[in-house]
């Protein structure tokens, strides 16, 4: 196996250092109320920190090109998913058919605490 | 790493049960998966018995219950498709070939290997065990739709519910490793000198196959999870009343159930690929447009999955959309045939067991094919969705697959395989008896889809107009031409079986084959090569003018 | 086409057959011409011992072209298909006419059962004409119909209307249909539903408007209280009984 | 292993096998984790009356595990620089202290979950509690998993064997940690 580095190693702490200056932001973005500012504590924060963390730690910028595009794939086929699905399962009605039961249970937010039955 | 240790002769256990050797793992996937085939065919033999007379005893069985019945199918083809399907036409021939043929001594990975076999053992043991518990096995059909599958009060087969959905999870996993192991070792595990165009069509479909597997059944792992939850640990995923969706399950299962049928796919037209182009004698007609037209249908088959699901609830205006990337996918589907009919122009055709197995399956694909057309379009759909249309279908294109071309692969590397021949007269007459019976079960088939006759019932007595005579007639057919094949099936075991002991001889390159694996003894000893091959040329170069022989070994200098 | 085998008794079922036959000749003529390219080439190329194979890569442009040609033609049915299919796809199941009356369709473990507005011709009256395994629809009058499922998935299916749709539990999924021809068909479910998916039968019978009036009247009382909150009956014959009786 | 192929040692690539089967397996784990998170999300964003549930989670058990995993994972890439530096000894000290992160964290979600049960949330207790728990449970079971694999490879690395695998499983750290990443906000700060 290639002993020799293929990477040179940045400093890791720098980067911790910002990967949880980050975390605290989105805690603090959390606590004010208001919601689009936690959306994008909460999302655009965690974004970069996955960036940060695949590309200082993972090497994934020094790494084969393919390798970042096999993953984008593997994400691209996620989005797919979603977006053929959502149309059936996220929306509750659509051309010529309603989901009864998910709109009862958006209405009467009854089945969250709801005992367990068999 | 200590290339003596790795080729000393192990012992008995170590050498058929436990070994890491490539080739001792594909024998353990082709054998579990023939004996699950035949599995498979009698419970097809029982149910069709049941169709073409039903509420008779049926000789082997008894009398087929509507719970046993759905059991049947249901197990016939979870089976034929995972048990069957996957480890001959991926495992099996893909552990034996992809280290031979591209040149290095086994996989990457050996004890992932290992690992991947006795994992897939287990899925099957579980499978079969559901045969057994209280309540039978599962009889909720292999698409598994909840809530039926997700409530025991609904299916009546709780405990079989379970384990199938277990089974399943488990040959999952299997594959997943398996599969990643092939990809590594086909990357980075190349001979040198053999570059991205020099790999033999096969080794690239198992191996596109197996990427196309890993990317696909993530979310379906995923939704079993869930599945399994709502079984056995009350959840609601999957249960109206509880925000849960059923239809949910419908696209999980279908976004990698689809890419499934490409996964099956490929490698049989790899093995097509290889037996052309060895007995025509003849370089394959574009051998980058094939791999192209593969990539394609690869990357296509992710978009395709909610043409089953036509009048299942979806959203009538998604229907639309689903219709024209089906049909697209017929366009690099029909050009791969197109190029393999094409490979044949000038060439000098040798028409041995094998290369019959392989016309027959371009004959009959292309039947498939074609009559998924009907399928993809969402306005016939309507109709022909869930009749025996639908089973004909997929039966012209899963046989062709599982079985014809299988059978193309075992005839044409059994030497290889076993270092003994088979017999040639045996094999064409297996090979007439499957294919003319093949075809005698299911185009009456097709026919009693489009007067309607609906799947996966028992007995059509409640129908009047299912009951007629003549649509009985049309079954009754396709019972005894079933009955047919599978008598034919015994004299491919006995011909298997007969020449392990008696074939003649075989010499390492019998068929004059230019890929890597004629080049060693037959079979290969521990370790395949004495000293590692270099490769020069592609896989395909026959008939080269000005050479004294007709084919030209990749491994074989200027 | 599709008459040969089962009379179409609905006025989809004519677009549904065309498109068949469409699809049928287009599809039939490439089957013909590759098998017959394909079994020619087997007999022209036969090994004969002298002749050497030719040498072709498939990179050659004449040769090319016997490919790209087909490849175009093939590309260009598609999109015939697609039209084809998508236009009777969306007269079906995305348009909807607008309805002379509407009847609800229940599946359960394992009978059909609806309900149709009485004489008053208003849904959710106390006329309601509940009835199991037996729905009386008047000819030449479009019907919508609520499609809801009490359990599992079913699939509702009039093979004689080319009429399917699953019924799936916790939505309702809105269809139409027009019955064109007097007489009596099936109804079955054709998504596997359980022990009794093979006993899930009904009928639909079309009747003349007089004959349908007629039986309005007849049926006073409806034959089977069926409550919308009413649970998934457990297995037992009992409804089955209903539906054949 | 003692008897290593000339398949595995050989890497046309460029990329040593091990790695190399490493991203496979994490291509393979993104669509599993994928597909998972794209179902939640959907019904999330159906039902806005989950939200009444998302409430009861900690944000500060959750934020307080990603600060752990944060750290683990830079206690892990320190690894792979002492491996990539032939120290085997100080990667496996390193790999260890990953693995104590790891159970950090693990425990932490014990003492989450046993408050959660104790207020009567069980899996079974509707939408979101089923989605909270499976989604975290199978993000534990990685990590779980990982814990054991890192003693392992802790234990070769001490003796300065298969220095290689030190990187690899800390790519599937990492890996751990970003889905962790997302998680987080979820399921403990979207509410």
């Amino acid at each position: 196996m290639s002993a020799e580095p293929h990477v040179h190693h940045p400093n890791y702490v720098k980067i911790w250092a910002i990967l949880v200056a980050l975390l605290l932001v989105s805690m603090l973005g959390s606590m004010s109320g208001i919601r689009w500012v936690v959306l994008v504590a909460a999302f655009g924060v965690a974004v970069v920190k996955a960036f940060l963390v695949a590309k200082n730690f993972m090497h994934i910028n020094v790494e084969k090109r393919w390798v970042p595009y096999l993953l984008a794939t593997c994400l691209l086929f996620m989005v797919i998913l979603f977006a053929a699905v959502a149309p059936d399962v996220m929306k509750h009605s659509g051309r010529n058919w309603e989901n009864n039961a998910a709109k009862q249970s958006v209405e009467s937010g009854s089945h969250n605490a709801a005992p367990k039955h068999e | 790493m200590s290339a003596q240790v790795h080729h000393a002769e192990p012992g008995i256990f170590q050498k058929y049960f436990w070994s890491t050797d490539h080739k001792i793992i594909a024998m353990q996937y082709l054998f579990t998966g023939m004996a699950m085939g035949l599995v498979g065919g009698y419970l097809a033999y029982v149910f069709r018995m049941q169709l073409a007379f039903p509420d008779r005893y049926v000789p082997g069985f008894g009398i087929v219950t509507p719970g046993k019945y759905n059991s049947l199918v249901t197990m016939h083809g979870s089976i034929m498709i995972f048990w069957v399907a996957m480890p001959v036409l991926i495992a099996a021939f893909g552990n034996f070939l992809i280290p031979l043929m591209i040149g290095c001594d086994d996989m990457a990975f050996p004890r992932i290997n290992r690992l991947s076999y006795q994992i897939f053992l287990l899925s099957a043991l579980v499978l079969i065990s559901s045969f057994l518990v209280k309540g039978g096995a599962f009889g909720g059909a292999w698409t598994a739709y909840p809530p039926l599958s997700a409530v025991g009060a609904y299916n009546l087969t709780p405990l079989g519910a379970t384990l199938w959905l277990v089974a399943v999870a488990l040959e999952f996993v299997a594959f997943l490793l398996g599969g990643i192991n092939f990809t590594v070792t086909l990357m980075n595990s190349r001979a040198p000198g053999m570059k991205m165009f020099d790999i033999p069509i096969v080794v690239w479909m198992i191996v596109l196959a197996s990427v196309i597997f890993m990317a696909s059944v993530g979310p379906l792992i995923a939704g079993a999870v869930l599945l399994l939850f709502d079984q056995t640990l009350s959840t609601g995923f999957y249960d109206p009343s509880r925000g849960g969706d059923p239809l949910l399950w419908q696209h999980l299962f279908w976004f990698f159930g689809h890419p499934e049928v490409y996964v099956v796919l490929l490698p049989a037209m790899g093995i097509v690929a290889e037996i052309l182009a060895v007995f025509a004698r003849k370089k394959l007609f574009g051998y980058k447009t094939i791999l192209y037209t593969a990539w394609a249908t690869g990357i296509l088959s992710f978009v395709v999955w909610a043409h089953h699901q036509f009048v299942a609830g979806i959203d009538p205006r998604m229907a639309n959309i689903f219709s024209v990337t089906t049909l697209l996918i017929s366009i690099p589907i029909a050009e791969m045939v197109f190029l393999y009919i094409a490979t044949l122009y000038g060439g000098s055709i040798h028409l041995d067991t094998p290369m019959l197995w392989a016309l027959g399956f371009i004959a009959e694909f292309m039947i498939g094919g074609v009559t998924g057309i009907f399928l993809g379009s969402a306005g016939t759909d309507i109709y022909l969705h869930d009749t025996y249309f639908v089973i004909a279908h997929f039966h012209y294109t899963f046989v062709p697959i599982a079985i014809i071309s299988v059978f193309g692969g075992l005839t044409f590397w059994y030497p290889k395989m076993f270092g003994r021949m088979l017999n040639e007269t045996l094999g064409k007459i297996h090979f007439w008896g499957t294919v003319i019976a093949f075809n005698v079960i299911f185009i009456p088939l097709f026919m009693t889809g489009v007067a309607g006759d609906q799947r996966r019932v028992y007995s059509y007595a409640q129908f009047a107009e299912q009951a007629r005579p003549a649509l009985q007639h049309l079954r009754m057919t396709s019972t005894f031409a079933l009955l047919a094949l599978l008598s034919f099936q015994l004299l491919f075991l006995f011909n298997f079986f007969w020449s392990l002991r008696n074939g003649k001889r075989a010499e390492a390159n019998p068929w004059r084959s230019n890929t890597l694996e004629w080049t060693v003894a037959s079979p290969p000893p521990h370790g395949n090569f004495a000293e590692l091959p270099t490769v020069y040329r592609g896989p395909y170069e026959y008939g080269l003018p000005g050479r004294t022989d007709d084919y030209w070994p990749q491994n074989v200098p200027e | 086409m599709l008459e040969r085998y089962l009379t179409g008794a609905s006025t989809y079922a004519q677009s549904i057959d065309h498109l068949f036959i469409l699809i049928a000749v287009l599809v039939g003529f490439w089957l013909i011409v590759a098998e017959t390219i394909l079994f020619w080439l087997i007999f022209k190329f036969q090994h004969t011992e002298g002749r050497p194979t030719q040498h072709i890569t498939g990179d050659e442009e004449h040769l090319k072209r016997w490919i790209a040609i087909p490849h175009y033609l093939v590309i260009l049915c598609d999109i015939v298909i697609i039209v084809a299919a998508i236009t009777v796809w969306f007269n079906i199941k995305q348009s909807m006419p607008p309805a002379d009356q509407t009847v609800r369709v229940f599946g359960q473990q394992w009978a059909w059962s609806f309900q149709q507005p009485g004489p008053d011709g208003i849904l959710d009256t106390a006329d309601d004409i509940r009835t199991v395994g037996e729905l009386h629809v008047s000819v030449n009058t479009t019907y919508h119909f609520e499609l809801r499922s009490r359990d599992v998935v079913h699939s509702f299916a009039v093979p004689a209307f080319r009429l399917k749709q699953d019924a799936m539990p916790g939505r309702t999924i809105n269809g139409w249909f027009r019955p064109n021809r007097v007489g009596t068909y099936d109804i079955q479910c054709t998504q596997i539903c359980g022990m009794g998916h093979a006993l899930m039968a009904g009928r639909v019978i079309v009747e003349t408007q007089q004959e349908h009036a007629a039986w309005l009247k007849s049926v006073s009382n409806p034959t089977m209280a069926v409550r919308q909150d009413l649970p998934a009956p457990a297995a037992e014959s009992s409804t089955i009984a209903e539906v054949r009786p | 292993m003692n008897t290593r192929p000339i398949a595995n040692t050989r890497s046309v690539t460029g990329i040593p096998s091990a790695r190399l089967i490493t991203w496979w397996v994490i291509a393979s784990e993104i669509v599993i984790f994928g597909g998972l998170l794209v179902i939640y999300v959907m019904h999330r964003l159906g039902h806005p009356e989950w939200q009444a549930s998302a409430a009861h989670t900690n944000t500060w058990a959750g934020g307080f595990n990603t600060f752990v995993l944060l750290t683990s994972s830079l206690c892990a890439v320190l690894a792979h620089k002492a491996a990539d530096a032939q120290d085997g000894p100080r990667a496996a000290k390193l790999l260890r202290l990953t693995s104590l992160g790891g159970a950090v964290f693990l425990i932490v979600k014990a003492f989450e979950w046993s408050r959660d049960i104790q207020e009567g949330f069980v899996l079974s207790s509707g939408g979101f509690w089923s989605f909270y728990y499976t989604l975290a449970g199978l993000h534990g079971l990685h990590v779980l998993a990982g814990m054991v694999i890192l003693l392992l490879v802790a234990a070769d690395a001490a003796k300065n064997q298969e220095l290689q695998r030190v990187e690899c499983i800390g790519l599937y750290w990492h890996f751990v940690d970003i889905v962790w990443i997302f998680l987080f906000p979820l399921l403990y700060i979207a509410k």
